[in-house]
């Protein structure tokens, strides 16, 4: 059974090898292949999954050992997997959410005449994404870290004839790259205390060395994240990735990629466990992106940007509850799981509105869609109850117990961490209804696009509903499903461990304020969005609106400081190394020129002062002879 | 002989007459270089090489002194004198320095290697002298003793030397001989040349008009300029032609003055008779 | 006298010559000036003969002169060969050697 | 006496190297298929050699030994080690694709008279490089590998100078004038270390009393060879000196990107992964095993130089114009990662550093070549004359990106195996260095995606519209490459199973032990 661990990396990376190499004769077949692959390794995740419900809870870990990777004195590295609980929930939910996007992309796809080489991407990404979670040490894990980066910037610039997608594709990889310096860097710190990276030994030993160094592993694994995660500091990729196609915003920004830095955090618990200064910075991360992204979403007007503001900050929520240790790992990932499908449900609408629309992404000239696509408008409306935290659907289970788990810090910190977390549910309410009001209803405010077409409304086929339909099923009824019992705290404790912590205030009382700070934000939202016409133009709006639709600053901070002053360093090092240190070598070959031009002089052709010298050269010699002789 | 016999100082004859014939044979030297034509030049040379033949006589070399005598002075100066009357013998070099510095570095380069040589010399200590007695009486004199050398130990070398010679004369004529490099004027053509060319009639002699009738002194043309034409044409090519039109007329100016004056003076006269 | 000062003239002619020859521009006094400094060897070598007492000085002398002869011929008529295509017989109007 | 298989493999390029030299001028293409056939043949030869290495066996394997200037006591003496195995593997390897991407390179142009004959010329000179570069590797004679070291600038400085890039901007004589000043630079600069290193050769000779790698090194560490600090230094720094500008290092790296620009793509290759390779093999085999204590005393000022190397030659690249000198400043920024791993000092460091050689030479060859067939195709090396080239040629913009990712170190692709081993090695021993170095990486995407996205993405230029994707020639050349990338990034144990013993055996020389894991280090 234990065998089957390296299918699951295998099959899409088979289907990526064969879609990117096997040429044009594929292109009829391509994308069903894709699929197909992507559904075999789903089935295998499933069939593992079925076989480790069969072990002992404390006993579930299965390991697949394929050969030893980099063999050098005093440092081995394995390709091995490792698969437990954690990783198990992982794979589902990439394989499952991933499979579902795959049908989807059928159809989305469909005009695209580069449809097979986006499968191949697919696939490539899936088995990145997989390999990275199933990854029995770090090393490895970074390769499947970086291959998932890999993945999303030929998936981000995948219409590469787009300038805009070029470059988002470009400050995808690069922004992600600084977390990978984080990441690699943690490893070498673990390697040189530990003397191994993988995740057995160096999690077991953390008690062994000090606490300083396991905070700086703990800070690099943090940078590791934030790049991969998109969260403050490295957010400013995710927003300019939604130029990718829809699907892909879906899956990667949603579902899956974005949660490979939650995983890390999570995974190595141990060590932020032992390092709360870590942890610390963990959890001021988690909580500023999580407001940073919620207004961001408050003020953009492009769908899928609002969308990707609300990942982010959703994504703060998780990071968040694992900076908050055994309290909140198993929330983190809760929330990861049920934040996978009803994100990716709201990603696949929003795709699919685009669909309708002439691939319009303006929410001012969307409205009153809800007659026009009436399956897209339940399923997104069912995402979008689910992500509000809307009672008895996914995310008020998941949300929930991480804002109770936030107060359950105790003491200042706690009470600050609740009530950021407690906020940012209102702001989230305020910011999704607001897409659901400019959408699907109002007035019709349509456009016609660039080339004067009337958008016409539709729904889409039917390979595009189905796995919205079903997602939509995962963001009604996962979170009830994991929370009733304690279902998920239990099939993860063992990885995890978990800790109830010690609440201040009671369960009750928190669901009680979220509730009311979750129809304060619906309702304002209304008011604002629901009762009154919305302008085609955006107004100029407030100070706070402005910097919010520019991501709070942040790229003109980055332009300025690093792009312009990057520029203005290579330019004046490339004139340093031109006229300094090439000078230095093009200035000594010159002396020589020169000097050689001075003697040349000498050389007059007369042969009478050539005469002279041989005469003055005898002269010389004789002297030298005589002074040798006389010494 | 006793002087050439094993001695630290050599006979008051030897002595005086290398104070003298040395002295002269500086002199020589001196003027060899110093003297402006090349043709003093090498006569002055000649001189310093008899005397040399002279110091090789008394010191035993009986050979090498008629040898000198027979060879450079005899043959080697005489192929210069012969070169030199083919360059031209009148021909005067400017002693005008033209390489800056020049003779500054050759006097001071001369100056040390003469200083510096004599320091050698001086420093060798070279107080005793065996004297050719011995070896000159050998093999029965001193020509039978080079002999025996040179067709024994020196027999390659002087084999060498003979090729080295052979090699040399023909060097020389090679070097001289003028390659005709085009077919050789016919006569029809050399005529036909003539014709065209603007001097049909013969070229005029030299020395028309003038007080010399030297070849290189050109003749006068009516108004009193030279014609080249009148001269040969390796005079001209030498730059050896004498120009005399502003001679002749100072000379004709200076003889109206001095008949002037000797009018004048008898009408003087005539006035003092009156 | 110590026969030593017959050395002494030799370094003297010899040097006389040398400075004849970077003096002169004419290249047949250059030339006899060569044929100084030749002689002057020639009565070091004489000398030097009479020193050791054997007459490999001279023979080496004998050489010199037939050398010199051999030279002279070959140089004359460079001198020669030179004069006819120059019209000039000075060392320093054979100045291609500068670049 | 067994046959001399090393020999062999070097000789074997030399007379392929006469024999395509001696085809008539009219039989060109017959010249291209003899040299392909000599490197191949060189191939399997190579491919013997690492076969019948023993990674468990002595250090200096297949050895030679004749004497051959017997008054100097300099001897004919080969011999390879596991590090000379893997980089005559690479350098066998590549030939063949060099010079089937240079096909065409050399092919006269119509104007030339039909006696020309510089497609001979061209691959006999390549052919020439191969012999030399492979005796070299197997060389344990110091003085045979000094004149080795200094005879292949010969070969190299024609390629370089005589078969210029026809992609320029400009006139052809301005084009003729940069390259030769290219190619005068190179050499000039190149003799220069020579220079200065044959005058350390002939103190060695004078100190030691031999030239025999092996001699001196046993003298050396049974302690019969004592050597002054000074003189050991001084010594120390004449090597190192020359093998800094082969290799090259900062500030000595100005040669190479005008050499690597104004050569054809081949020939860059040629230069920066092959035969600048002789050069930090040099100061693993040489530096580090006859001058151990002196190269312990340079290590802080080598190793901020290599740091300076990777950051500078990593910011060079970003700011680059033109697509052959960009690869070469990332070229300078690899080469300072290999001297870094090598002077770390650490099991980790030297046997990353030597795979790095190997590794750079392949990802640089596929990056390079793929260049090469682009500007052929366009005729021009900016960066700004290209756009969009992805959507008119995909498989040549797919070869592209690997190669650049494989430049940028993904892991998955060889190069990040080797780049994590000299980044890890180096953290052990110098943190700080450590993280500088690391920060390349970052440096590293943001100079091959900037390359990427204004060549191959965005509107297609007009220019490019049109533009032939890779041909059959070409895709045998990229598609190996990026197979032997892929192969030795998952699974490089061959290479380190070759290389291991051989890193320990320099860690001997050095005297120099890896730290030990502090939580192993406290028990």
């Amino acid at each position: 059974m234990e065998n089957l661990i390296a299918l699951l990396v295998a099959a899409p990376l088979l289907g990526a090898a064969v879609l990117l190499c096997g040429g044009r004769r594929l292109d009829r077949a391509g994308h069903w292949i894709g699929t197909l692959l992507a559904a075999a390794s789903f089935v295998v995740g499933v069939v593992l999954f079925s076989a480790m419900l069969g072990y002992e809870a404390e006993a579930r870990t299965m390991r697949q050992h394929l050969f030893s990777w980099i063999p050098v004195e005093g440092f081995q590295a394995d390709i091995a997997f490792q698969l437990d609980q954690l990783s198990m929930t992982f794979v589902l939910l990439i394989t499952g959410v991933g499979t579902l996007i795959h049908i989807y992309s059928i159809g989305y796809m469909e005009h695209d005449e580069r449809r097979r080489r986006f499968f191949g991407y697919l696939n490539l990404f899936l088995a990145a994404m997989l390999l990275l979670v199933i990854a029995d040490n770090y090393l490895l894990l970074y390769v499947g870290w970086e291959g998932v980066g890999l993945a999303s910037y030929l998936l981000i610039g995948f219409w590469q004839h787009k300038p805009s997608a070029a470059t988002a594709a470009k400050k995808a990889f690069l922004v992600n790259r600084v977390g990978d310096m984080g990441l690699s860097v943690a490893i070498m710190l673990m390697f040189t205390t530990f003397g191994t990276f993988a995740f057995g030994p160096v999690l077991s030993a953390t008690g062994e060395t000090s606490e300083g160094k396991l905070t700086a592993i703990g800070l690099m694994l943090l940078l590791a994240a934030c790049g991969k995660s998109a969260q403050v500091p490295l957010q400013s990729w995710l927003g300019d990735a939604m130029e990718g196609p829809t699907p892909v915003s879906a899956l990667i920004h949603a579902a899956t990629m974005v949660t490979a830095g939650v995983y890390l955090i999570v995974r190595s618990g141990a060590i932020f466990d032992a390092a709360p200064d870590a942890q610390l910075a963990v959890v001021v991360v988690g909580a500023v992106t999580l407001l940073f992204g919620a207004i961001v979403g408050c003020a953009k007007d492009d769908i899928k940007k609002a969308l990707a503001g609300s990942t982010m900050s959703q994504i703060g929520y998780m990071i968040l509850a694992a900076g908050l240790g055994p309290i909140g790992y198993v929330f983190a990932i809760m929330h990861l799981v049920t934040h996978g499908f009803f994100k990716a449900g709201l990603f696949l609408g929003a795709g699919s509105v685009m669909h309708g629309m002439n691939d319009e992404v303006d929410m001012r000239k969307y409205g009153g869609l809800r007659k026009y696509m009436p399956v897209t408008f339940v399923t997104f409306g069912l995402g979008y109850l689910a992500i509000i935290g809307f009672p008895g659907l996914s995310g008020f289970f998941s949300k929930d117990k991480i804002i109770e788990a936030a107060f359950a810090k105790g003491g200042t910190e706690g009470w600050i961490l609740g009530s950021v977390a407690l906020l940012g549910a209102g702001i989230t309410a305020f910011y999704m209804t607001r897409v659901m009001l400019m959408t699907f209803f109002g007035e019709k405010r349509w456009q016609p696009d660039a080339e004067g077409r009337e958008p016409h409304p539709h729904e889409s086929p039917k390979s595009m509903t189905i796995p919205m339909i079903v997602l939509a099923f995962g963001s009604v009824f996962a979170g009830g499903f994991f929370a009733i019992g304690d279902r998920f705290t239990h099939w993860l404790e063992p990885v995890t461990r978990y800790d109830h912590g010690h609440a201040p205030v009671s369960a009750a009382t928190v669901t009680g304020a979220t509730m009311v700070v979750l129809l304060a934000g619906a309702a304002l939202a209304w008011a604002m969005y629901g009762r009154r016409p919305i302008p085609v133009v955006a107004p100029r709006g407030s100070l706070l609106t402005r910097a919010a639709r520019r991501d709070l600053l942040q790229d003109d901070f980055n332009h300025v400081v690093l792009v312009r002053g990057g520029e203005h360093l290579t330019r004046s090092l490339v004139y340093v190394d031109h006229s300094l240190v090439d000078g230095v070598v093009n200035g000594t070959a010159a002396s020589f020129g020169g000097l050689s031009g001075r003697l040349r002089k000498l050389q007059n052709g007369y042969a009478r002062t050539y005469a002279v010298s041989m005469f003055g050269g005898t002269a010389v010699l004789i002297a030298a002879t005589l002074l040798m002789r006389a010494v | 002989m006793t002087g050439l016999a094993a001695a630290a100082t050599t006979s008051t004859g030897e002595a005086v007459q290398f104070w003298i014939l040395g002295t002269v044979a500086v002199i020589g030297a001196l003027s060899t270089v110093l003297l402006k034509r090349a043709v003093h030049s090498a006569l002055s040379l000649a001189g310093t090489m008899i005397i040399l033949a002279v110091f090789y006589l008394a010191n035993g070399a009986y050979f090498l002194g008629v040898v000198q005598v027979v060879v450079y002075t005899g043959a080697i100066m005489m192929l210069f004198l012969f070169v030199v009357m083919l360059v031209g013998v009148t021909a005067a070099d400017s002693l005008k320095e033209t390489l800056k510095g020049q003779r500054w570095l050759a006097l001071g380069c001369g100056l040390g290697f003469g200083i510096l040589l004599a320091a050698g010399i001086g420093s060798a200590s070279l107080n005793n002298f065996n004297g050719l007695g011995a070896a000159n009486a050998a093999h029965g004199g001193n020509v039978e003793g080079l002999a025996n050398l040179i067709f024994t130990k020196y027999v390659f070398a002087f084999e060498i030397t003979g090729a080295l010679l052979i090699t040399a004369t023909v060097g020389a004529m090679v070097l001289t001989h003028r390659e005709r490099t085009e077919r050789a004027k016919t006569q029809r053509e050399m005529s036909e040349e003539r014709v065209r060319s603007s001097h049909l009639p013969p070229l005029p002699a030299p020395g028309v008009y003038a007080r010399h009738n030297a070849v290189d002194i050109a003749g006068l043309l009516p108004d009193g300029t030279p014609s080249e034409l009148t001269v040969m044409q390796t005079l001209r090519r030498r730059g050896q032609m004498r120009d005399v039109s502003n001679e002749a007329l100072a000379d004709l100016k200076a003889l109206e003055q001095r008949s002037e004056a000797r009018l004048g003076r008898d009408n003087d006269e005539e006035e003092v008779a009156k | 006298m110590n026969p030593v000062n017959y050395l002494y003239l030799a370094a003297l002619l010899f040097t006389i010559g040398a400075s004849g020859v970077l003096v002169r521009r004419n290249a047949i006094v250059v030339f006899m000036c060569v044929e100084l400094m030749l002689n002057a060897c020639n009565l070091a070598l004489v000398t030097f003969s009479r020193m050791h007492g054997n007459l490999d000085g001279q023979i080496v002398a004998f050489f010199t002169m037939v050398v010199a002869a051999a030279e002279v011929v070959v140089g004359l008529a460079i001198i020669v060969s030179l004069f006819r295509s120059r019209h000039s017989a000075s060392v320093d109007d054979a100045s291609l050697m500068k670049l | 006496m067994s046959f001399p298989l090393l020999t062999a493999t070097a000789a074997l390029p030399a007379i392929g190297a006469i024999a395509t030299a001696a085809v008539p001028a009219a039989r060109r293409t017959a010249a291209k298929w003899l040299a392909l056939l000599f490197s191949l043949a060189t191939l399997v030869l190579a491919g013997l050699v690492f076969v019948r290495f023993e990674p468990g066996g002595d250090r200096y394997q297949l050895t030679e030994s004749h004497a051959w200037i017997a008054e100097f006591g300099v001897r004919y003496e080969l011999g390879v080690d596991g590090i000379g195995v893997a980089l005559l593997a690479l350098t066998a390897l590549l030939i063949p694709f060099v010079i089937l991407a240079g096909w065409h390179d050399a092919d006269p142009l119509e104007t030339k008279s039909s006696r020309w004959r510089p497609t001979q010329g061209f691959f006999a000179l390549i052919l020439m490089v191969e012999a030399m570069v492979i005796l070299s590797f197997e060389a344990t004679d110091v003085f045979l590998f000094y004149i080795l070291f200094e005879a292949m600038l010969i070969p190299m400085y024609f390629l370089i100078g005589g078969f210029g890039d026809r992609a320029h901007s400009g006139s052809d004589e301005n084009a003729a004038a940069q390259r030769s000043y290219a190619a005068v630079k190179f050499l000039l600069y190149n003799l220069a270390g020579g220079l200065i290193m044959l005058a350390a050769v002939i103190g060695l000779y004078v100190v030691a009393g031999s030239f025999s790698l092996a001699e001196i090194a046993e003298a050396r560490a049974n302690g019969s060879l004592e050597m002054a600090t000074g003189t050991e230094r001084w010594l120390f720094l004449g090597f190192f000196f020359a093998f800094a500008i082969k290799a090259p290092l900062w500030p000595l790296h100005t040669w190479l990107p005008n050499a690597m620009g104004e050569a054809t793509a081949p020939v860059a290759v040629l230069i920066t992964a092959i035969v600048d390779k002789v050069g930090t093999f040099a100061m693993l085999r040489f530096c580090l095993q006859l001058f151990p204590e002196a190269s312990k005393w340079a290590t802080p000022v080598i190793i901020v130089l290599a740091l300076i190397s990777i950051v500078y030659g990593a910011l060079l690249a970003v700011g680059q114009r033109d697509i052959k000198r960009l690869i070469a400043y990332a070229s300078i920024s690899h080469f300072g990662f290999i001297v870094l791993g090598i002077f770390a000092m650490t099991s980790q460091g030297q046997s990353g550093a030597t795979l790095y050689m190997v590794n750079h030479g392949i990802s640089t060859a596929a990056l390079m070549l793929v260049a090469g067939f682009l500007i052929t195709r366009r005729g021009s090396r900016l960066i700004a004359d290209y756009g969009g080239v992805q959507k008119v040629a995909p498989v040549l913009a797919g070869t592209f990106l690997i190669g650049g990712l494989a430049t940028l170190s993904l892991p998955g692709l060889a190069p990040f195996v080797s780049e994590f081993l000299v980044l890890v090695g180096t953290f052990s021993v110098y943190p700080a260095a450590g993280v500088i170095a690391t920060s390349g990486i970052v440096l590293a995407a943001l100079y091959v995606l900037v390359l990427y996205q204004r060549t191959m993405t965005g509107p297609v230029k007009a220019e490019v519209r049109g533009m032939p994707d890779l041909r059959v020639r070409e895709l045998a050349v990229a598609l190996p490459l990026i197979a032997v990338l892929i192969g030795l990034g998952v699974y490089p144990k061959p290479l380190t199973e070759v290389v291991n013993p051989a890193v320990k055996h320099t860690m001997q020389d050095v005297q120099k032990q890896d730290p030990q894991p502090e939580v192993e280090a406290a028990k």
